[in-house]
């Protein structure tokens, strides 16, 4: 029972999310542009009056701006998004079409991401001696590095590497072979490994220099049973309020990704259709990619509460007075 | 029409395979060129869709589907004799009938047509005399309507396949081409395979039958780096829209460039003489004379385009060039400044008049301007800022800059427009291109209004005499080069790279590619 | 046979200089050395020592012309080798006993973590652990399992400590401090069962600066000072005949005895409970109450002391006294107008903030008519030179007297101390209890002394409240507790103590 | 401060000297005009007379980035600014405030984080105008959430730890504590992370670029010139290199600093 309502309670949540993120889109597409361009082929149009009548009435753009809203809300209720402006085509079957895609870029890249981070701070953390702190060093650079390193010149370069001048790994995506994924992924990862690198490591520090620790090791726990059974635990919490963030980063990274590397997703149709004021698509797309940061944020919520029960307890008093006046 | 050299003598030619082109223009929303109308369409629907004629490197019209054509005295009814030995790929034949009902879908304005609309304007009834001769009978007389009816946006596709509705004729549209959609997986790629029983009537075609590769896989790379890090890797065959430096290094790579600029107009800045500061002639020219683009062009193009000094493309018979017009002089722009009352500086250097800066707002659509051209326009920006203009350079999306059009927030604009013919020039200088239509799209962004260019342009619109409509389109070139509200650049540009292919071919038409003769090397 | 033999043990470490400086000593099974000594004197760094565990600290010098195990060379170790002794062979009880457990895991993780790195399954480690709990202790054991470290009174946690280091099964087992945070019963219970591992065969190293609590199970007895080995004997020898006067001091100083000077009218009633009760979600699901109905007063100019067992509720009692937290039943009552209360926390590293200095926190508690920071660290026996220090930078002793200078400034009506006194050597124990007795005398003071400790209760306390399981079971005044206790478990409370 | 600041805090202020001189007097370190265009000496190479070499119009990369910096910085240190003082404020009040606050302070970093940089940038752009200030605050609202989760997360620790707890017990007004005990605690741990920000500030901008969304030319800002010499990346590599350099320079520099200031080791 306390599960369907806690259940019930996200779904609301959720439902708010899209509701707002729709409304913000839909007023400020619209303000900003007009949508009969991308309907009647592309901004330049010169289609003839009837034209753009027949395209007005059949995109119900001839009633007020509200009576459309209402029936985009509407669509969103029913779940059936509606049909683009610029393709010929039902945004959900759009969407449903890209979205894997994206889905698979933006899973391996936040895998690989969260591999290359750990592998970093754990490096930070059992690295000793003259080379270790040399080692350290370089490291960090390279986190820093990575963290400002924009995917549109990283990308640009890997393919300079690796596709032109190796010819070791395809350029784009021909939707064939898992090796085209290799740089995209890559790309992709970079920026939000260097960032996850550098917030978890601290946290590991802190946490490897813990009487706790101390007392793992007094027991017998070697590095690696310390790092997952204690310190990483600790790591994770910076890093796991970090996950909203980093899956926000992945999408819209996965924009530059997606159109630089050729390959078919969400960000490279929300680009678009951004672009061609396709307003259905925009409020389509946008509205999955809230669904999915609520429920990310959710897991991240949930894990978070896993992993520091302390969390579960009231809410801090800080603010608040303490019940009996003792001070003044 | 310019037939790819073959490449490198050892390769070998085979038959079959599926050519891989990667194209860098935007994907079709609608794979039927018919609805919208813009390049990308075109570049897709010239292998599955074919027009009623077609047009040489001389700009001579040729046949195609349709072999023949008369014209009435009063240029008014026009009788095309069509091929009797066609069938669409769906088994359709190609008739007067198809024909009939190809111009009444691009009529009808639920087909959201606007570019072949723009070509079929002025048939007012379509006659079927027989299956294999159709009559036109126009509002107008229309000089144009040959040239207008071999532009792929006018292509003949099967009655049968437009009856099934727009939904299902985006995704595969039936024509009588050298190959046949079978898939379209948007964001990605565009599956073509050949079409066994197509019957060699392009004129571009050097044998007889099908075409030698199996199919095409169209794909969609918008980055013109991955472009032709792709092409360079063999991940596909050919590319469009390289950039200067990879045409330059092309050669030593055993890599193929194939220049085909687009004809109709050239690629131009258009100064809005609707309104101040470019209302006032002298600051039109003095705008010219500074802006000095060809050490820009050398430099930034590498001599992959050359400078232009007419508004039509270079690839138009009729096109009329005055470079003298375009002879750079900053000291001749001040003094013409200074003379239009431009003769006070601000702070920054930038002109005065009555307290008002010399702003030229200079809006720069990034879709439609390649990276050297917005870079090229920066240079013009600088060159400019010397004699005293303030050039706000504002590079949006297309919708953005439309808007902007649309709201005539622009004294400068570069907007190419590609179509077949001098005919262009109408479309682009007539005084009625300043009507906006329903949209708020208007083609004449000059804002020129002079009756005697409209009357230069009427006349060769109706001309059918050839030497007179020859002679008509060079007064109105001149008249709009004298105007000073065009600074012309250079061609449109239209260039791919090829590697592993031969036998690529261009249409004279609008330069889009044609694979029907092509062959894989490996 | 000897199983443990270190010889010219030198430690330096960066910032300390050299923190041992050539200590000797031998462990054989079945032996308990106790190792004594003032505050710093190196106690804490040799029994890491002995683990390999400086030897991990990238700054730190190890030298020893012999440290071996079980008759192997293990002084050129590599921390791989370390790693397999420890636990196994080797385990350690660390001082830190409030920190030392990880908060984010369970009691059964933490206390089976040494038989799990063996491989040891699942279920066979439950039993283990529970029994080891037992052994240690600590209360329905199986029920506590699931709880972590936050959920723990401050003894229950030292408890946890000591069974994960005793159920391994380890034949060496060093223990830092292990009784500190111990109410006299469970302290006795704790040494009776280090006392029968020991007689089970395993060699037992127990550290700590009372020497009286060590001497119930030591069998030698080692006095550390200032980094070396000053005396050392057999148990009985060594305290019936102390030479060194670091011996004498460690011996002398020893509470004892009631509360001097004459005994103090209490004034007014400043605050007043009534049938408080406290209680805390339990790990099984219910409700444990920590707090079942306490009457309480606590009185201008008087000490009330408060003992009992560990996890008895003392700590919730505090907090409910000076409204940190509401009481869930019964009520409080504040005199008028109300009285200054201030806290000396069980804890006090973590009521620090991290970032200020000694001189900052001073300052922030500080309120007008307070003495100066320099006056209120001479009080408790602190040198200035520590107001620059960061509270992680101060060693236990110096933190609680820096916690009890903290809460001095306030210029309190009531002061309630925690435990304020059990990171202490005793001779600085003595100057502060002291302190607290001339404050109450000269100010008129309120005080609630909560410690598990019956001497140090006895000298400080006017009353006496005897807390088991929530409840105050017996209270009056402290000389007539002590003498006539009513209660059983004040008897054995006091009968542990003798 | 030397000691706390080690060698590599050192050559950090060092940089970040050059750095501020960059800001305000660019004329001192590069006397040049930015945005001369030679296209005759269009794409030299680093040589003596342009170190860096020059870019397609022939102007000079070194004086470009050097007089790029104050644009660059300004856009870094607001965006950050904006996006952590958005941060502070929902992440504070989400901590600490009731919880109608945190729920409603909880839904706008959803919306936030729901709607990506581009389309939040592009929404921007419609209702502003294109250019530097759309961008700014695109990027500013878009890592906001980012910077207010952590906080929340952190200031619900700090508000939890013993020592906040002392200090009510002491009296202490809760504004107080606020700016004594939870700012501190809180935002000195983030310094790190914000001056990384900045570099990614930066960045984001320069994506925007690519997306056709940045500032406008021939503005000699990094991130544009990173995105306007992509383009050339295997004909005049240089071009976008040196910029690149710059932008991870600065963040390294502040990232340094910040990691000193903050105390973390
Ligand atoms: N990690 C360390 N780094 C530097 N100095 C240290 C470290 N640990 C301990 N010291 C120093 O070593 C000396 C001995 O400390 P140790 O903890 O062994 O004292 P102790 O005898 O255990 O005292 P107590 O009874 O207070 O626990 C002290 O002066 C202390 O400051
Ligand atoms: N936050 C909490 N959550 C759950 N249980 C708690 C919590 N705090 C205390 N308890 C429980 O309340 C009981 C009393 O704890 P308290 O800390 O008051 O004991 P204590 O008398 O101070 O013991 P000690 O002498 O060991 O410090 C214990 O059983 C403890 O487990
Ligand atoms: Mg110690
Ligand atoms: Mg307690």
């Amino acid at each position: 029972m306390a599960a369907v309502r806690w259940l019930a309670a996200r779904l609301a949540r959720a439902v708010l999310v899209v509701w707002i993120v729709a409304t913000v889109v839909f007023f400020a597409l619209r303000a900003s542009g007009d949508p009969l361009e991308a309907i009647l082929g592309g901004p330049g149009s010169q289609a003839g009056p009837e034209a753009v009548a027949a395209a007005e009435r059949e995109y119900g753009l001839d009633r007020p701006l509200v009576v459309q809203y209402a029936v985009q809300l509407g669509r969103i209720a029913t779940l059936q998004l509606g049909d683009s402006y610029a393709r010929r085509q039902s945004v959900a079957e759009l969407i449903w079409q890209q979205l894997p895609s994206t889905l698979v870029l933006a899973v391996l890249a936040l895998a690989l991401a969260w591999v290359l981070a750990v592998v970093g701070a754990i490096i930070a953390t059992t690295a000793r001696g003259r080379i270790g702190r040399a080692v350290n060093a370089l490291l960090r650079g390279v986190e820093i590095a990575a963290t400002v390193m924009p995917q549109f010149w990283l990308g640009a370069v890997l393919i300079l590497v690796f596709a032109s001048t190796l010819g070791l790994l395809p350029a784009t995506s021909a939707g064939s072979s898992p090796a085209e994924l290799v740089l995209p992924v890559v790309t992709l990862a970079i920026p939000i490994a260097g960032f996850l690198a550098q917030v978890s490591r601290d946290a590991l520090l802190e946490a490897d220099r813990a009487p706790f620790a101390t007392s793992a090791r007094a027991r017998g726990a070697g590095e690696p049973r310390l790092l997952l059974r204690h310190t990483l635990r600790h790591a994770s919490l910076p890093a796991l309020a970090l996950s909203g963030w980093a899956f926000g980063n992945l999408l819209s990274g996965a924009v530059v990704v997606e159109v630089l590397f050729a390959r078919p997703g969400l960000g490279r149709l929300l680009q678009e259709a951004a672009l061609a004021r396709d307003v259905p698509v925009v409020i389509g797309a946008v509205s999955i990619v809230a669904v999915l940061y609520v429920a990310v944020i959710v897991v991240a919520d949930a894990a978070e509460l896993v992993v520091d029960p302390r969390l579960r307890g009231p809410r801090p008093a800080a603010l608040r007075m303490p019940d009996v006046a003792v001070g003044s | 029409s310019c037939a790819a050299p073959d490449a490198g003598e050892d390769a070998v030619t085979e038959t079959g395979g599926t050519l891989v082109y990667a194209t860098g223009d935007a994907e079709p929303t609608c794979l039927d060129p018919h609805v919208g109308g813009n390049y990308p369409q075109a570049l897709l629907s010239t292998q599955y869709l074919e027009p009623l004629f077609g047009r040489d490197a001389e700009g001579t019209i040729r046949p195609w589907l349709a072999t023949d054509w008369e014209t009435s005295e009063d240029g008014l009814t026009w009788d095309l004799t069509l091929r009797d030995d066609i069938s669409f790929t769906d088994g359709t034949p190609f008739d007067a009938e198809a024909v009939k009902a190809n111009i009444e879908h691009l009529q009808d304005p639920n087909t959201a047509s606007s570019t072949g609309y723009l070509a079929v304007e002025q048939i007012d009834e379509i006659e079927v005399v027989d299956p294999a001769h159709v009559r036109l009978h126009l509002s107008t007389p229309k000089s144009a309507l040959l040239e207008a009816l071999s532009q792929p946006w006018t292509a003949m596709e099967s009655p049968a396949g437009i009856e099934r509705g727009q939904d299902e004729n985006c995704q595969a549209p039936i024509g009588t081409g050298p190959f046949v959609v079978d898939e379209w997986v948007p964001q990605q790629r565009v599956e073509l395979s050949r079409n066994d029983d197509y019957v060699a009537t392009n004129p571009e075609a050097d044998h007889d039958g099908a075409a030698h590769l199996d199919g095409i896989e169209w794909r969609f790379i918008p980055d013109a780096a991955t472009r032709q890090a792709a092409l360079a890797s063999g991940e596909v065959d050919v590319i469009d829209n390289p950039l200067p430096s990879d045409i330059v290094s092309a050669e030593g790579q055993g890599i193929t460039h194939i220049d085909a600029p687009r004809p109709a107009s050239s690629n131009r800045i258009e100064l809005n003489s609707a309104q101040a500061p470019f209302d006032d002639i002298r600051v039109r020219e003095a705008f010219v004379r500074a802006a000095d683009p060809n050490p820009g062009i050398e430099s930034l193009f590498l001599g992959t385009a050359e400078r232009s000094y007419s508004p039509l493309s270079s690839m138009e018979p009729l096109a009329y060039a005055d470079p003298a017009l375009f002879e750079t002089d900053a000291d001749a722009a001040a003094a013409l400044l200074d003379e239009a009352g431009w003769s006070e500086r601000d702070d920054d250097g930038t002109r005065l008049k009555d307290g008002e800066r010399l702003t030229v707002r200079f809006p720069v659509s990034t879709d439609q301007s390649t990276a050297a051209e917005q870079s090229l326009f920066e240079q013009i920006q600088e060159n400019a800022a010397s004699v005293g203009f303030d050039v706000v350079l504002d590079p949006v999306d297309l919708s953005t800059w439309y808007g902007a059009l649309g709201a005539h927030e622009y004294e400068a604009v570069s907007a190419p427009y590609t179509t077949v013919g001098p005919d262009v020039l109408r479309i682009l200088y007539h005084s009625s291109g300043t009507v906006p239509a329903p949209s708020g799209y208007f083609a004449n962004h000059a804002m020129l209004q002079l009756p005697e260019l409209d009357e230069a342009l009427d006349a060769a619109a109706s001309a059918l005499d050839p030497d007179e409509r020859a002679e008509r389109y060079t007064e109105a070139q001149r008249i709009v080069l004298e105007s000073y509200a065009v600074l012309p650049l250079y061609d449109q540009q239209n260039h791919f790279l090829v590697k592993g292919a031969t036998g690529i071919a261009t249409l004279g038409t609008v330069a889009t590619p044609t694979f029907v003769n092509a062959q894989l090397t490996d | 046979m000897t199983l443990l033999e270190a010889a010219g043990l030198r430690v330096t470490l960066p910032g300390a200089g050299e923190v041992l400086r050539g200590v000797d000593l031998t462990l054989a099974p079945g032996e308990c050395l106790a190792v004594v000594g003032e505050s710093g004197a190196g106690k804490s760094v040799l029994a890491r020592t002995l683990l390999g565990l400086t030897q991990q600290d990238p700054g730190a010098r190890v030298t020893a012309e012999r440290l071996s195990f079980d008759g192997r060379d293990v002084g050129r170790l590599r921390p791989r080798g370390w790693r397999r002794l420890r636990g196994r062979d080797i385990s350690l009880v660390l001082q830190d006993a409030l920190q030392s457990l990880d908060p984010l895991r369970t009691l059964e993780a933490e206390v089976g973590e040494a038989l799990a790195v063996r491989g040891v399954p699942r279920p066979r480690r439950r039993a283990r652990v529970i029994e080891a709990l037992q052994g240690a202790g600590l209360p329905d054991a199986e029920s506590r399992l699931g709880q972590r470290p936050g959920e723990l009174s401050g003894g229950m946690r030292q408890r946890a400590l000591i069974a994960s280091a005793v159920v391994g099964g380890a034949r060496v087992i060093i223990a830092d401090e292990p009784t500190t945070a111990l109410d006299a019963t469970t302290a006795v219970q704790v040494l009776a069962l280090l006392g029968r591992l020991r007689d089970e065969g395993a060699a037992l190293l127990l550290i700590s600066h009372d020497l009286g609590a060590v001497a119930r199970v030591a069998d030698r007895i080692a006095v550390l000072s200032a980094g070396e080995v000053v005396e050392t004997g057999p148990r009985a020898a060594l305290l019936a005949a102390p030479v060194h006067p670091v011996t004498r001091a460690l011996l002398a100083a020893r509470p004892s005895g009631a509360k001097p000077g004459p005994t103090v009218v209490p004034g007014a009633d400043l605050i007043s409970g009534a049938g408080l009760v406290r209680r805390y979600r339990s790990p099984g699901g219910g409700t444990l109450a920590a707090i079942d109905g306490v009457d309480v007063v606590v009185r201008a100019g008087e000490t009330l002391g408060v003992v009992g067992e560990s996890g008895s509720g003392k700590s919730t009692l505090a907090r409910l006294l000076i409204g940190a937290e509401a009481p869930d039943g019964g009520s409080r009552a504040l005199a008028d107008p109300a009285p200054r209360v201030r806290l000396v926390p069980q804890d006090p590293l973590a009521s620090f903030d991290p970032r200020h200095d000694v001189a900052r926190i001073l300052r922030h508690s500080r309120r007008p008519g307070a003495p100066e920071s320099a006056e209120l660290l001479a009080r408790v026996g602190l040198d200035t030179a520590i107001l620059r220090r960061r509270p992680a930078q101060l060693s236990g002793g110096q933190r609680q007297r820096v916690a009890i200078a903290r809460a001095l400034a306030g210029r309190p009506d009531v002061l309630v101390c925690d435990e304020p006194v059990s990171a202490l050597d005793v001779t600085t124990q003595a100057g502060i209890l002291r302190l607290i007795a001339e404050l109450q005398r000269e100010e008129g003071l309120g005080v609630v002394f909560i410690s598990h400790d019956l001497a140090v209760v006895r000298m400080v306390s006017d009353r006496v409240a005897v807390m088991r399981g929530g409840r105050v079971v017996e209270t009056g005044p402290t000389e007539e507790v002590y003498a006539a206790p009513a209660h059983p478990f004040t008897r054995e409370l006091i009968a542990a103590a003798g | 401060m030397r000691a706390r600041l080690g060698w590599p805090g050192i050559v950090a202020l060092i940089l970040l000297g050059v750095l501020v001189v960059a800001v305000i007097a660019p004329g001192v370190l590069a006397p040049r005009d930015p945005l001369a265009i030679d296209p005759a000496a269009a794409f030299l190479p680093p040589s003596a007379g342009h170190p860096l070499g020059t870019d397609e119009s022939g102007r000079d990369v070194l004086v470009r980035i050097v007089h790029g910096a104050a644009a660059s910085a300004g856009i870094g240190v607001w965006a950050t600014a904006l996006g952590i003082g958005l941060g502070l404020v929902i992440g504070f009040a989400a901590a600490l405030g009731p919880r109608w606050l945190e729920a409603a302070l909880g839904r706008i970093v959803e919306v936030l984080f729901a709607l990506p940089t581009l389309v939040m940038a592009l929404l921007l752009v419609a209702v502003l105008g294109a250019g530097t200030q759309s961008s700014v605050l695109a990027i500013g609202l878009a890592t906001a959430p980012g910077y207010a989760r952590v906080l929340r997360s952190r200031v619900q620790g700090v508000a939890r730890s013993d020592y906040v707890g002392y200090a009510r017990l002491e009296g202490t007004p809760a504004g107080t504590v606020f700016v004594r005990h939870i700012v501190p605690n809180t935002l000195w741990p983030l310094v790190a992370t914000a001056t990384l920000g900045i570099g990614q500030a930066i960045v984001w901008v320069s994506a925007l670029s690519f997306l056709g969304l940045g500032t406008p030319p021939p503005s000699p800002e990094w991130g544009a010139m990173l995105d306007a010499g992509r383009v050339y990346i295997s004909y005049a590599p240089w071009l976008t290199l040196f910029p690149g350099l710059a932008i991870v320079a600065t963040a390294t520099v502040l990232t340094v600093l910040g990691r000193r200031l903050g105390g973390a080791r």
